[in-house]
């Protein structure tokens, strides 16, 4: 099994999702994060309209999903393709990481591995 | 004292005390997560302390007869006003005693994220006593020298604002700046919304101050409304002319600065003044914030550029702009040049008695084993919500 | 009757009904994120049903002349009452009903995070007719045998608080304890802007329950701003010396105990006594929420410990204190021992009354097939936002 | 006028300006996290802007003499209103002015999320210019057309709440479609806080409409609550009823258009009409927002299906409802059938003009370089907050 | 050394943490996720009352905890064990992903491997 | 490809973000997390002021960096050396968790492997 970890702009995430659900994806989630990559931050007020700063941080969304090795490529595909935005590919469009899992668990069930996820 | 006069000077002391959980708001909006409670607690604290000071001595210290300087003791506890004989007197008690709340907690912007809590409650006793009743006692007791002066302030521009913002100073240099600043403030509606309750209550405390339901106090309305309105825009306007951006923090600051300004102004001047004293406030109180992070001094919310900046800028427009037709007083466009004079005393006087005043409580204060001005550096750290009152402000892990 | 006291009994039912989201949100505050909006429903939804039931006949219940125990029904949906001729009494519908508002949705403090909301919305129904309506008879109504023995309450400390806090008993006995209650209270900036909105509000409470501009009432305003003061600096000191932090929601409580504890009072006590009455609502109201816990009934937000012992102790206060210049009853200290007498018996004729008949309106809610008090566990666990309202308080998901 | 009338309308002023912080926040809760502050600047720079058009030239372009249509440039300034002589019509520009206020902010409801917010400041000159000022004067102003029809419209439900609706049509449909709206609203609690301000500021609003503290005004202030919790009940009880849970925003909703109906019959109907019309209300407002987004037009906030349905049936329900012992004239259930017709000229005016002046300004805007009523998708997609103001609402990250 | 991500009820993490403390766990972490999986989304109102809609996604809780190999049964029991509803086990219960952890480091010390955790 | 997880104060995070800028980090992330380790909580009221009770979790930023492997000791370095408070180092100053990547993907280009990172 491995893990997919999309980091993506909290914008595209429902376009993301039903991306995932369309390519057998068996379950998601998702949080808030924090970022810094390429992209150069955000402007923003300090001193209440007086000056402005940059946060080199932004806002994005990680949605991560454990599926079967051989899912793999069109997981990565459906999300390389719903996480754009509109037009070409911008800077801060995120990035995905894929790493192993060992074993999964189901709480309700106790199965393990493939069966379980 | 007719009915309407006491239902409206009762409603106007509800409002002004509003003014202070709404200031709670709007200074607990701007700082970090972590010290949100404690920045709003030195509000809520100041309407618990400062009311009970005001009806054992202060109210007495500032407004018996005393002397040109100070009052008497001769109404400790309220000591002699008859509730039915001396009603409107005790009316009075309620309307100033609520100014004897917002003043000191309007101090707090400055101190905010470091100050200690258990001093800052002595500071307040102390504050009230040997600062703030006798400067209540100059302008407005009828013994006062600054109210023989004739200096003009309406509803408190140096009692409140000026007097506050200079005390906020001395505070801010004294405990020293943060050691980890934000960036931004993090709960801006919070911050619009104490301007939003700080503008509504403060039709209490402008038109109120006439201390009747008549012609002055509408026109204060009117004039306090129109002022705020015309800072707000301003200060809005000049942030998306320089940058392209409109602040809501920035406007929701304005619209105070506004208010501040027509503060001791609005018993004298007419519509067209106010939009002028609107209009010099924001250019003056956005230029003071912009200037204020250079003089490295850590007056976190910008207590002086808004409340100083705008209470001197009103104190002397309330002289330029002053119309005989309104409050009696001819201004400085009407001729009377000799007011500017007055007015100038009037600030001097408050600048440097809070200032020194202010600074000696403090460095007492500091000096005190047990008190100190500063929370330990671990305490800063974790955040004052946590160190000083054993709470977090919002709970949002679901879980907890 | 003068525009002026129109004019203030206009602003204190406006006030007053304020007092209500000031609840929600007092409330709100408290319990966790998954029940914050059940919580603050359950006052919102109050505004709702009692002001429709009151205008219906709640009105004409309380305050139609009828007998010693009850109204009658001359005034079903206000018949009988001519806009201009009786605008007096229509002023006093109005000032009335807000009080029946707000005193069911104090009860919900005791029941919040586990009460099936449709059975509180008839529960709502039932209990304004069949214990509110009776009790505010008694006390306030010209035939009313409590008003008859000349208990004092001036402003609902037995109709309104003793009332709602042993219904709230009642409830919180009946429905049981929550399976899962947090640690920590998820909102405390909410609480704070509660008892800021309460604070204010109540200045309408006790301050228009003089139903005029006049002496007494200014005397309510300073008095129910002392003690509310008094208390919360009081809750604020004693948590500080017990364990060296001063916590936020602790001195909000505080604050409305001592609102509490003065309503009934706030006619016949001078401002020393209004100091006494607070301190000793901070130091009561304290003690009994430390204490609750330990009796094992989870009376959710302390609606007893505040309501009750708060409203208690001002009653007995009233009696204590009150001062024959000030409402025309000698109190204690003046010599009146009966009166204490007098005092307990509206405290004990409320405590069965409200008990018993709050008793039986729950228990046959419970029985009632489709209703019953208590939502599922599963509805429980997911938090009364999701399974009886369909929302969510907050959407923090930036995504969603 | 007495000291209580002018206490009265001071209160009822204040009470009209806590509406739009009120009003921000009601619409600030149910939009986007990312877009919150934008709504709420929405609402509250209508109060800078409004006030300084007001007393500049809206309040003599709509109560100036002039003619049946529009008013004249008389009062420009304010010029010739005495601070002393005028002071009673000083206070009508202060109410007034503050309906001036809410009445463009209302419309906002229908353009979150994308509205470019410099258009929508220089949108807020022209529209209260060239559409609020003159329907106020037809409606209002003792040589406005409608007013000598003799159009039953107490305190704006054609001037404030239709005209508003109609407006926020056009301007949904110009400015087309949010990309990306969000399925829930994010800050539900805010949705309440705001239902709860504006109900505590509607009794300014409707029972400060007969500028006075008499037995008109009381009424208004009773049939106001009543409406309201009518409302609030009916939506509440059929969403109950369909859905099995009952929606806190619903609730919130339902108050909000049961004081939008009863606000043009507040001084004529009792409170038996007012029953009624809250009843209607909370169904046909209820029933609008359900058929809204089959319709296709991202009214995104339903600013039509509250205020506009509300604001239609509140206008023919004053002319059903309106009992002469009141208000004076006859409605249709008393046999006065003309009314309806009046009533209906009054409603089908305000739309016909509203509809296509409004559709003009917003056209003109569109083209104007550098203006255009959208944001761009980048900027959408990432926030107004953001895009627009240079700030984000919450900062949530401990760490930021 | 292995990393237990166990994805919870909200309302069970104070059950599971206290079994985890039980079992000998050396330290943990939660934090608020949004997810989808077999269980059916929730109902909520959209348009103010006037319509519902199925929110596809449920408030989630992640708890990790980083441990040595020979813990893993245990803790994943303890797990599956504080993590299931009164009852039979329900959809939503959850889910355990295991994988590999290479090094832990303690920022205190500097210590590194399973003398850090 | 490694991944660098580092849980510190969330007072620190200012701090540790700018040492991974300095050490040459390409891009990271962070989010809030609930923790308990050895750290023995904090007091916080419980009763209003009645009582107070130890909550067992503090809060904790997690800050995670995924580096090609010749970077992780000079990243865990720079971490180590950016979280500790002022002074010794505390209980509580955090702890860092190493653990394999197995490819990274850039949204905007479809890049993979280290030219992704
Ligand atoms: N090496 C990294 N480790 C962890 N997170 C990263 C890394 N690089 C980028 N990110 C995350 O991915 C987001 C998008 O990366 P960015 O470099 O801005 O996009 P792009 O690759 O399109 O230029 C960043 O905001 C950050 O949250
Ligand atoms: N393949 C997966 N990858 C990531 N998270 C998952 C996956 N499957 C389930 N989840 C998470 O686990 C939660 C519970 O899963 P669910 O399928 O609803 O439970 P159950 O296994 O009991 O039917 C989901 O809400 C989701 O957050
Ligand atoms: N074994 C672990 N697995 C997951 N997280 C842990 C583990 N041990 C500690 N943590 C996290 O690291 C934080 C710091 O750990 P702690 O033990 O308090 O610090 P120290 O190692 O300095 O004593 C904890 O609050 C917790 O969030």
């Amino acid at each position: 099994m491995i893990s997919i970890e999309a980091i993506v702009r909290p914008e595209r995430v429902s376009q993301v999702t039903a991306a995932l659900v369309e390519a057998g994806c068996p379950g998601f989630y998702y949080y808030n994060i924090t970022g810094q990559g390429r992209q150069h931050g955000v402007e923003v007020f300090v001193g209440r309209g007086g000056a402005m700063a940059t946060r080199s941080t932004v806002p994005k969304t990680l949605i991560r999903t454990v599926i079967n090795e051989d899912q793999k490529d069109a997981i990565v595909a459906a999300i390389v393709a719903s996480a754009k935005g509109p037009g070409e590919g911008d800077i801060g469009d995120g990035k995905i990481f894929v790493s192993q899992i060992e074993d999964a668990v189901r709480v309700r069930t106790g199965d393990h591995g493939a069966a379980a996820i | 004292m007719e009915t309407g006069d006491i239902a409206w000077m009762l409603t106007a002391s509800a409002l002004v005390l509003l003014m202070t959980p709404g200031l709670a708001f709007f200074y607990g909006g701007l700082v970090r997560g972590r010290n949100i409670l404690n920045t709003i607690m030195f509000s809520f604290m100041a309407m618990a302390v400062a009311s009970v000071v005001w009806v054992l001595w202060g109210y007495s210290l500032a407004f018996g007869d005393g002397n040109a300087w100070i009052g008497d003791f001769s109404h400790l506890g309220l000591h002699g006003l008859d509730v039915n004989a001396d009603s409107e007197e005790l009316l009075f008690v309620i309307f100033q005693g609520m100014f004897a709340i917002i003043t000191p907690a309007l101090i707090t912007g400055a101190i905010v994220e470091r100050f200690k809590f258990t001093t800052y409650l002595v500071f307040l006793v102390l504050w009230l006593t040997f600062v703030y009743a006798p400067i209540a006692h100059w302008v407005w007791a009828g013994e006062g020298w600054l109210f023989k002066e004739g200096a003009l302030d309406f509803a408190g521009g140096t009692v409140v604002h000026i007097n506050a913002a200079v005390a906020a100073v001395v505070a801010a240099f004294l405990v020293g700046k943060r050691r980890n600043p934000a960036l931004e403030p993090s709960n801006v509606p919070y911050v619009v919304l104490g301007a939003g309750i700080l503008w509504f209550g403060w039709f209490g405390f402008n038109a109120g101050s006439g201390f009747a339901a008549n012609a002055v106090d509408i026109n204060a309305f009117l004039v306090t409304n129109t002022a705020a309105a015309a800072a707000a825009l301003t200060w809005g306007l000049i942030s998306q002319f320089q940058f392209g951006k409109m602040s809501a923090a920035g406007v929701a600051t304005g619209a105070v600065g506004g208010l501040v300004a027509i503060t001791p102004a609005a018993g004298f001047v007419g519509v067209m003044g106010a939009l002028a004293i609107g209009f010099g406030a924001g250019v003056l109180c956005y230029t003071a914030v912009q200037l204020r992070p250079k003089i490295g001094l850590d007056d976190s919310l910008d207590v002086f550029s808004v409340h100083g900046v705008g209470g001197i800028w009103g104190a002397l427009a309330a002289g330029i702009f002053a119309v005989e037709a309104i409050g009696g007083t001819k201004g400085l466009i009407e001729g009377n040049v000799g007011i500017m004079g007055t007015q100038v005393i009037a600030v001097v006087a408050t600048l440097l008695y809070s200032g020194i005043v202010s600074f000696i409580i403090l460095k007492v204060l500091d000096l005190i084993p047990g008190l100190g001005l500063r929370v330990s550096e671990a305490d800063e750290d974790q955040g004052l919500d946590i160190s000083q009152h054993g709470e977090r402000a919002f709970v949002t892990d679901g879980a907890d």
